[in-house]
């Protein structure tokens, strides 16, 4: 019971905390925010040249900040690997022979 | 001199496909080969990468053919180059270690997979470290959580499930507390490049504090939570003592250093001097610093398992590292840095020999390590080193620390602080001397015990030996070093 | 006050959002629940996230037929950017629940609480 | 899990769906999509193929090891064609000389096409062998 009431306590604290944050934003939906800089207008005004992509969120991911992207394959290649590890029940791993097991 | 930049990416670029290939290799042996070269060349990389650092100071890699704020770059200075260098190090020692001795303590058909885990999470703790590009830091967070999570679940026990599912739970929740954080920052500023971030910041900060404020603190408590800040730690005993010994080296000795050096390029680098003053932040880190630096040494003190006292002495020793920040002046973070490298090569040492120790006696507790130095003499003789390090025995890297921490100390006016590096010091000794004294001797412990009756192969303990090599050399030459990464410091 | 809810009612939204999901996480030892609820707060980042780039009238940043200038469109970064914590998120959801599974069979339970105040340290 | 009717339904319905991922997939660089989305319906439509139709029908031509290997060749393939991007940018250089095209062609913008399709793979077999190994313990 002490554990919830602290659970909430800090929770509420979390939110009143990020929103206070919040009041130094400007209002939702509005078209003076800092994000509406020389590298959005960049990658809108020159995704068609620079990258060839109509799509500028394509020619964003796969163009200017590609390593981003490369690295969120990579991440899924880890879980892949890792569910693989912990999930693979028979002894016949991939394409290993996996037929002399040395347990600890 | 542009080719010598190439060697930072190109580093975790052979890193990343070596263990894309690796999966679908069919025998151990040549994983373990492709493996051990991939870190040697990884290793002459960064070295590579530091020589082109010391030559040029700083340079700034593109990643791809956009400048700073709209593509991603690395940012290279000497911190950056020291700590790539640490990270390559030790992962090459311990690889090298593992080679030996990993198919014992795990599956068969995992051991390749542990290789796999090894490249993808030093690739992505180089990563963090070198990427000055905040969202691309942070996908690499997450690949290195996953994998670090990886390499403790990797032993097929059930403490190590349960350790990895808390640490996996709680680092998820720093992963999302950064990631709040990242969108406070771009939200104000609308760059994610960490200089760009910086410029804008100083000329938007008035009608910004609170959000500047929140930010800071996701960032804090989130870095905090992956790099075991004294009240968010609960994770690290379970997972780096349960951890087979080769990953705790790895776990202990550099997956919680990167989230440092992340969260020092984001305190001082993004937000910088003239907005922390202003914030109670460091205040916060230097009190969580301090006292972890006592509790961790408490709880250490009263562990019975001598994987898990060495655990919870790596808390306290983060808290140094935190209490350097804490302190806000150029030489308490020189110090920090500096601290990461000493404790990441001592950390690492003492975590191998402590595994070699639970291979070859088949015992845990330090009860049972009595007169362990007649039987392996070398070993505890490594672990001995990396106990006095901590301890603080002169010229070595420990000791180098905690003098310039307590000078730091002095300049920042508070005398009290002295104490409690005093105080933790002395615990350290009251934890690692009973094991080295009763190791080596007393009649009653070494009765029975035959010379060199369980010592590995020397051929098996060349890397620990590397290691605790690299550890005086760093110890002895601390000026040089504290010097270079002191030329980085953001002037204040 | 009441200015601040209108003008600032999403941001507000996915912050309590946020906070659901960060009381899921802390009230239930459930190890499903305590990853529904991670699930939740990363959800809630990223509709912050795109509520950042949001501007009302602007199309989606998508130039077919011609180029109508930088302020016809939304600014693609966040979009971006949430594509890759998108899978970010499901490769940590899918370790998350695979170890539950390894976790449910050791211990015959997914309480994470019982297991820690039971077993051992 | 498999009645008549969802067998029926599935008959019809995946063929669609296996032209909508690759739609999402090629035409990611012109309209909303992507490799990642594109590679998760297809990943749903190599599950529900599996789900439905058991490990015979698809899982017997394409088995775990294969898919496997597929998807990391793409991961490599994906590598070696961003990764010199990435080596050349560092110098200050051009890389592989690729045509970006005409926009609004489906054969343009340079690398993104292929990436997206290769991106596409890596995360349709994660999705599928993910799933396979969660339900049936084994690839």
């Amino acid at each position: 019971m002490k554990r919830k009431v602290a659970a909430v306590l800090i929770t509420v604290f979390f939110i009143a905390f990020l929103l206070i944050g919040l009041s130094d934003f400007p209002p939702y939906g509005t078209a003076d925010s800092a994000v509406y800089n020389e590298v959005t207008a960049r990658y809108l005004e020159k995704s068609i040249e620079e990258t060839g992509a109509v799509n500028a969120v394509a020619g964003m991911i796969l163009d200017y900040r590609a390593f981003d992207t490369f690295i969120e394959a990579s991440v899924i290649f880890t879980a892949l690997v890792l569910v693989l590890m912990l999930l693979q029940k028979n002894d016949k791993a991939v394409g290993g022979d996996g037929n002399d097991h040395t347990y600890h | 001199m542009q080719g010598l930049h190439l060697t930072s990416l190109l580093s975790i670029l052979i890193l990343m496909i070596t263990a894309f290939i690796m999966p679908v290799i069919k025998q151990r042996q040549l994983v373990t080969k492709v493996s051990l070269a991939t870190m040697g060349v990884v290793l002459v990389m960064l070295a590579l990468v530091a020589v082109d650092v010391a030559k040029v100071e700083h340079y700034t890699a593109t990643i791809g053919h956009y400048d700073a704020p709209f593509g991603i770059t690395f940012d290279i200075g000497p911190i950056e180059a020291v700590v790539g260098v640490l990270f390559a190090f030790v992962s090459t020692m311990v690889v090298w270690y593992a080679s030996f001795g990993i198919h014992k303590e795990i599956k068969e058909n995992r051991v390749k997979l542990f290789y796999t885990l090894i490249h993808l999470l030093l690739a992505s703790l180089l990563g963090i470290v070198f990427t000055s590009d905040l969202f691309n830091s942070f996908v690499f967070i997450e690949v290195s959580t996953l994998a670090a999570c990886g390499l403790i679940a990797i032993k097929d026990k059930p403490e190590n499930i349960k350790a990895t599912m808390k640490y996996l739970i709680l680092s998820s929740l720093g992963s999302g507390l950064v990631l709040m954080g990242i969108a406070y920052l771009y939200s104000m500023t609308g760059h994610l490049n960490m200089r760009a971030i910086h410029e804008t910041l100083q000329v938007s900060v008035v009608g910004n504090e609170r959000a500047i404020l929140v930010s800071l603190t996701m960032f804090t408590i989130g870095l905090g939570i992956k790099a075991a800040m004294f009240p968010l730690h609960v994770w690290l005993p379970d997972a780096h003592a349960s951890a087979p010994g080769p990953s705790s080296a790895i776990l202990s000795g550099i997956v919680i250093k990167a989230p440092v050096v992340l969260l020092f390029k984001v305190l001082f680098m993004v937000y910088g001097h003239e907005i922390l003053k202003d914030t109670v932040i460091l205040n916060l880190i230097l009190i969580f610093g301090a006292t972890g630096m006592i509790m961790g040494s408490l709880f250490a003190r009263v562990q019975t398992d001598l994987k898990r006292m060495v655990a919870y002495s790596s808390v306290a020793q983060m808290g140094y590292i935190f209490f350097g920040f804490g302190l806000g002046n150029a030489l308490g973070m020189t110090i920090a840095i500096y601290h990461i490298l000493a404790h990441g090569l001592t950390k690492s040492c003492l975590f191998l020999s402590v595994s070699s120790f639970i291979e070859q006696t088949g015992q845990r507790e330090i009860d049972k390590m009595r007169g362990i130095g007649r039987e392996m003499p070398i070993t505890l003789a490594i672990f001995s080193l990396g106990g006095l390090s901590m301890v603080g025995i002169p010229m070595l890297p420990g000791f180098v620390s905690k003098w310039n921490l307590a000078l730091a100390a002095i300049d920042y006016g508070q005398i009290f602080l002295l104490l409690i590096i005093l105080a933790s010091s002395l615990l350290n000794v009251s934890y690692y001397f009973p094991i080295i004294i009763n190791g080596y001797f007393g009649n009653a412990n070494l009765e029975g015990k035959i010379y060199k009756s369980k010592m590995k192969p020397v051929r098996e303990l060349v890397p620990l030996i590397l290691l605790s090599i690299m550890m005086v050399i760093v110890g002895f030459g601390s000026g040089p070093i504290l010097d270079w990464i002191a030329s980085a410091m953001p002037s204040l | 006050m009441i200015s601040f809810l209108v003008s600032h009612y999403f941001q507000i939204g996915t912050v309590i959002l946020f906070g659901v999901g960060f009381m899921t996480l802390l009230l239930n030892n459930n190890l499903i629940r305590k990853i529904i609820g991670l699930n939740i707060m990363d959800t809630s980042i990223f509709l912050f996230f795109i509520t950042i780039g949001y501007s009302g009238g602007r199309e989606a940043p998508i130039i077919n037929g011609g180029f109508k200038g930088i302020d016809a469109y939304v600014t693609p970064i966040p979009t971006g950017l949430m594509l890759t914590g998108i899978v970010v998120a499901v490769s940590t959801t899918a370790f998350a629940l695979a170890l539950t599974i390894l976790f449910y069979e050791r211990f015959g339970t997914i309480d994470l609480s019982e297991v820690i105040d039971s077993g051992g340290d | 899990m498999t009645t008549p009717i969802i067998r029926r339904i599935v008959e019809w319905l995946l063929p669609c769906l296996w032209i909508f991922s690759f739609y999402i997939m090629l035409f990611g660089h012109l309209s909303p999509g992507g490799g990642f989305s594109g590679g998760s319906v297809l990943g749903a439509c190599l599950i529900l193929d599996r789900h439905v139709n058991g490990a015979n029908a698809f899982g017997a031509r394409f088995t775990g090891e294969r898919l496997l290997k597929l998807a990391l060749a793409a991961l490599l393939l994906y590598g070696f064609l961003k990764g010199q991007s990435f080596l050349a940018g560092v110098l200050h250089m051009n890389g592989l000389p690729v045509p970006l095209g005409t926009p609004g062609n489906i054969l343009s913008s340079g690398l993104i096409l292929p990436l997206n399709v290769l991106v596409g793979i890596v995360v349709a077999v994660a999705f599928y062998l993910i799933a396979t190994l969660f339900e049936e313990g084994h690839l």
